[in-house]
């Protein structure tokens, strides 16, 4: 059998067996309803607690700020609809940035057809958005900002810290604008502290972090008023209904337990990265590494081989038992191309030749070293193949 | 993996990799909406043809696409080979995932523009 | 240690070894995002489309009919909300009943905060909805009717196939009305074809049929048009956004099968709620058995005693370890009166003695022997401790 | 379990359960939003409580509300009973569930009622 690589940890990552083990006494024993008043909800509802009690302390926030949902993207919507809803008669302006998740950019999307208004932000090359822009695009009618915490494709780490200065001193004068960010891929990886951010509303979820995929969490800051998206029983405070997914909830915690207390690895991580990076510029010609070289995360590699297609890397390297991606997950299934990197101002051709390398704390050396020794060959087969190849050198 | 082990055989080992010169003629035709592109080269010796070659860019399907193609042109009668069309591209590929449909498209393309680039040659020389 | 005994089967079920094991491989080994295109991704993918087919193949649906999403709540906003607001300009009128779910009755009445009309019809009390009663309420402006297959308190089955086939003869002389029906109770526990139903959409939800919480699915009949409630990425044919949670619809497909394999057991499960039902009325005086008591769910048995507390039986019997509810399990945490059984005509003072018992094919006759040899006993000493029971005697 | 032992201990094994008779008084109070009832008999020698008894019907907490209070009732003055309000019961009860707090609420309520017959038959009978 092939050997298995998984460098594609942005997309989803496995769960840990500590995770599986603390969630499955959840499914098939402690099985009760959290609402339910008997001994079996009971037991449920404290597992809940405990776990809502763990994620809060997680990101320094209050547990009554937690509100558990099925994934980042449910949390993206909920805040943003949420609040955009619940703000609807103080204004209908949201700002937000080129290249954010989909979960994001589509939520504004569907908002503008209802009548709101949306800035989308210029990344400019190096994939930051600049403070300055924010500053021209602020008006009296903005009642949201929502900037992802680092990017998924080329995991480059916005000034969240200055934003949330900049909505601070506003609310200052008025009191109806309010900051979310979407952490899912810094949740775990970087440090993160609601209240030194300054953010109102912070998006984690489960699967990018060795939880399960299906569970996910929204931060919102205590005062912060949502319209809920999902009516029904009076779950999470009546900010979003339907049984709790208990083994999820208690997963979850688990798991940015495990990930806050291995921070440190990410240093290791940053060495892998690096490293990686610095064998393909030097092995393969005419790459070009995508993305600000230090604010970014440190487990995110974006990389564009010129005159070849991602896709025939991908499974180049899939059939020697390597899992990367090209793009974000979520479109890498489509033809469309990534407009993350679209934003950042690469072109088509450049774009559909770049290969995003993630990593997980649990890569190792040997991993990558096995990645470098293979990539040459394939990159130098496929631009052989290619009728424009030969024109380019 | 969603590709026919044919698919990704002829992603891995491409047939007739190379461009013929004179008096080969070679077309190139580009998918405009993903950029995929296609460098086909076809020596025809009356009403038969001996030799093709390919080059190619793209998602797997499209170079697949390609290598099949030349292995079904060689020693074929231009009344024969102007009967291939994607559906017979793709099936000799073992089927190809709805969304890409259009390499088997694109190869047939290629192969379409290369017939009439010889009538036209064959019709200007006589 | 006292014995743990589990009546509560309709607030949720535990997770079936079997079902447990079928998840397992994708939480640790196959946890590729289904989205991604290298093979683990891949194996994700097929194990997503395999179950499916699993599920649809058990509803009489087709594939491509089946969204899978976080949970029953969630089934039921996406088809009241999603088709209200695909509809929005043909009609903003919706008939549903007195005792739906919360999730159906919340999310009418937040539509009809937004402009929408919405038809309670009564329950009567059989808990039953009549045909007549629903001929008179349709008018040209409806777009909707949402009918709950059987009732989460009382187990009351309505005339779902009836109803289905008076939107089938509307819909010759006009498209835009659609047929919902809340199946969270009945799915795995009666047959359902939702050809022979003729719902358009139909709800179902994982912890209820013992598998776990957090997954759920709608069934959307081909060519019906949804406004989505999640935006995001392209999962789910653009109708629920989010990456998919692989063990949970892996977990829902298993457990579906599992349940319809085994609705034999529906017979037996019969057996143990009359013998409980005909046990409770010899040896306890003042009780009323409520709902229709023929057209309900085997499963299901809600019974008033007169002159207690629902909440004090439920903890004497919990004391005893053995778990039942007052009323839903998610308004039994709140003081809020049972909204099923007030739409039935019971009185204040009967409804706060009411218990539900629900029952699972893995609960026996010695379970039932058990909990008969302890409750008239609980019910005689809170009975003598209230004031007004020697004046009703 | 949400409740304390002590709630728990009170439900399953009330104290003092029944009613008293001339002379005693008693009151019968109700929280009408969500029918819980208690009925209240004390009896009292000059300032002195010598005996209690209640009835109640309603959740858990409001049975042990009842049954504590009495606890508390005997052989204390009047002044020192004065003093007993839904904290003290709740306290007694080692707390209560947020949402439960009604339940001391309805017991202080029946004992402050109780004193104020006693007071009002102490001064038309005086
Ligand atoms: C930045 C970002 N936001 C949101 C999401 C969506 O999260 P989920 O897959 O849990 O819905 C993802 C992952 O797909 C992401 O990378
Ligand atoms: C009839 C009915 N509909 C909907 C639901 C909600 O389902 P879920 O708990 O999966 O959100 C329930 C259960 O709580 C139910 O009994």
């Amino acid at each position: 059998m092939t050997r298995r690589i998984y460098f594609d940890n942005s997309a989803t990552t496995f769960v840990l067996p500590e995770v599986a083990e603390a969630m499955q006494p959840y499914l098939t024993e402690f099985y009760g309803n959290p609402s339910s008043v008997h001994s079996f909800g009971q037991k449920a509802r404290a597992a809940v607690e405990d776990a809502r009690r763990k994620l809060a302390l997680s990101i320094g926030a209050d547990p009554s700020e937690i509100v558990f949902l099925s994934g980042g993207t449910e949390a993206n919507n909920l805040a943003i609809r949420g609040i955009a809803q619940a703000q609807a008669d103080k204004g209908r302006h949201i700002i937000t940035c080129q290249f954010e998740h989909p979960a994001v950019l589509n939520t504004c999307a569907a908002l503008e057809k209802q009548g709101w208004r949306v800035t989308y932000l210029p990344v400019y090359k190096d994939g930051l958005v600049r403070v300055e822009d924010l500053l021209e695009a602020i008006t009296d009618e903005t009642v949201l900002i929502t900037i992802m915490h680092a990017n998924n494709e080329v995991g480059t780490v916005q000034c969240i810290e200055e934003i949330g200065k900049v909505v601070r001193e506003i609310r200052l004068q008025r009191r109806n604008i309010f900051f979310h960010s979407d952490a899912v891929q810094t949740f775990g990886k970087l440090p993160i502290n609601v209240k030194q951010l300054g953010v109102d509303l912070l998006s984690i979820s489960g699967h990018k972090i060795h939880a399960p995929k299906g569970i996910g969490a929204l931060f919102v800051r205590k005062g912060v008023r949502l319209v809920t998206q999902s009516t029904g029983g009076h779950q999470e405070r009546d900010r979003r209904a339907g049984t709790e997914n208990v083994p999820g909830i208690v997963a979850l915690a688990r798991a940015a337990e495990l990930a806050v207390a291995n921070l440190d690895a990410f240093a290791h991580i940053r060495y892998l990265r690096d490293y990686l990076e610095d064998e393909i510029s030097r092995l393969i010609p005419d790459v070009l590494l995508n993305g600000h070289r230090e604010r970014r995360l440190p487990n995110i590699s974006n990389i564009t081989f010129k005159h070849v297609d991602g896709e025939g890397l991908l499974i180049s390297l899939d059939l020697k038992g390597i899992a990367v991606s090209t793009g974000a997950a979520c479109s890498s299934g489509s033809t469309e191309q990534s407009h993350v990197l679209a934003a950042m101002g690469l072109d088509k051709e450049l774009i559909r030749g770049s290969l995003r390398f993630s990593f997980s704390r649990f890569n190792t050396l040997d991993e990558v070293n096995y990645l470098i020794q293979v990539l040459p060959e394939i990159v130098e087969r496929l631009r052989k193949l290619s009728p424009r190849w030969s024109h380019a050198r | 993996m969603t590709y026919s082990a044919k698919v990704l055989e002829h992603f891995e080992h491409p047939r007739f990799v190379g461009e013929l010169t004179h008096p080969a003629v070679s077309v190139e035709v580009v998918n405009s909406a993903c950029g995929d592109r296609i460098k086909l080269s076809i020596l025809a010796e009356g009403s038969i043809i001996k030799a093709a070659a390919m080059k190619a860019v793209g998602c797997p399907p499209t170079i697949a696409s390609a290598s099949v193609l030349c292995e079904m042109l060689i020693a074929k009668t231009l009344s024969e080979v102007a009967k291939i069309g994607a559906v017979q591209i793709e099936a000799a590929l073992d089927g190809l995932p709805k969304n890409k449909r259009h390499a088997a498209v694109l190869a047939a393309e290629a192969i379409q523009e290369a017939l009439e680039k010889i009538c036209h040659e064959v019709r200007t020389s006589s």
